[in-house]
């Protein structure tokens, strides 16, 4: 139905179908002009994903909230997988969905920044628990809190 | 009463994902860890440093001088890594 | 097959399949661990896409040059559709594929801003033809010249 | 001999999308539109204001300045509008 807005956000075990994501953020409109993706996909080790139910989908469902007030979206939805992941199979999926290309663009990158400091999940690579990188909350702070 | 939640390598050093402590009167999130420091040897090497932990009380982001009251939710876990 | 790249750019009149394309770059092997795609459709009012074939292949394929050369990129594709197309459905797909997300981003950023100058298409809607936007080339001037 | 492509409007008000032009010597973008503006009065309305358009050689974009040789592909339209 046009005029339509959608913002979710779900954690989940199984893996996610970006083309399905897709189609429901295109459907939205016909303001909607700019669908941006994000795939983020096991890098050469298997890893194991812990998170804290419950906080996880609030944290992420305020990462959305903050988006959808700095970036004229229409939609926007982030999926974050948990459990044993081999190497290739996809962790995180967020899309964006605006009028504009620079809008859909600028906050799918902050979605993504955001999740990775804000949101309560933790790998395990090798029996080993992987430290937090520095990078990730400079790439983070770049865009100021509010 | 205060409901505890450990992750990831907190959760292996105290070893359990959960549990609970008695609290009367708040507290803060310091005073906490002081207390759970001295529950058990694992309690006090998973909490030893501060620098490297961080909390959430009922599921928010939390300093170390929060103050925590009967009836939260208090997690204790490293730094987040997902995305 | 681990270890290869790919990049291209297509003309067409029929519809791109996201899912498909994604599946190409993701299968490229252990160290894709970022997959970025923009969609831009069709916002308001019809249009038809008139292009200069070939010299439409060639730049965007000199797009995607020039992004691989700025930017770790493991696989790019862009396809751009030609003809009538209604409101809502897709014009053009940019995919992305890197170890890091940064990349990934900002190369698919990138490529719209600069397809957007540089390839030889022409939007008509409602029997006019749309006057280019100097938003376009502010957007495209921000990467400089190399 | 050169072989002219026109698109969108240009194509529109010159009333074709190609055509040929007789050149048997290097000559300037510049002076090709000059001799071109001769030819009908579609294409002195559509190649009135160089400034409105743009320009292709050999499928490469080129500014008025640049050189046209005998058999070239010449394309000129609008400033382009895709993406």
């Amino acid at each position: 139905m046009p005029g339509q807005t959608l913002f979710e956000a779900r954690v989940q075990p199984q893996p996610f179908d970006l083309a399905a994501e897709h189609t429901r953020l295109a459907a939205l409109g016909p303001m909607v002009g700019a669908i941006v993706s994000f795939v983020g996909q096991v890098r050469d080790t298997p890893l194991t994903l812990e998170h804290y139910p419950g906080m996880a989908e609030r944290q992420m469902q305020a990462v959305l909230d903050e988006a959808r007030a700095r970036w004229p979206l229409l939609g926007a939805i982030a999926v974050h997988r948990h459990g044993s992941l081999a190497v290739g199979e996809p962790i995180v999926l967020v899309l964006t969905a605006s009028s504009h290309r620079a809008a859909a663009f600028q906050a799918a990158e902050f979605l993504m920044d955001w999740l990775k400091t804000k949101a309560p999940f933790w790998k395990q690579a090798g029996g080993e628990w992987i430290a937090a990188k520095g990078d990730d909350d400079t790439a983070a702070d770049r865009w100021g809190d509010r | 009463m205060i409901r505890l939640l450990y992750f990831a390598w907190v959760r292996e050093r105290i070893g359990k994902a959960e549990e609970a402590l008695a609290l009367e009167h708040p507290a803060s999130l310091r005073q906490i860890l002081d207390r759970l420091r001295t529950v058990s040897a694992g309690h006090a090497a998973a909490l030893a440093d501060p620098s490297r932990l961080r909390a959430a009380i009922n599921q928010d982001f939390a300093g170390f001088d929060a103050i925590v009251h009967p009836g939260d939710e208090v997690a204790l876990f490293p730094p987040v890594t997902g995305g």
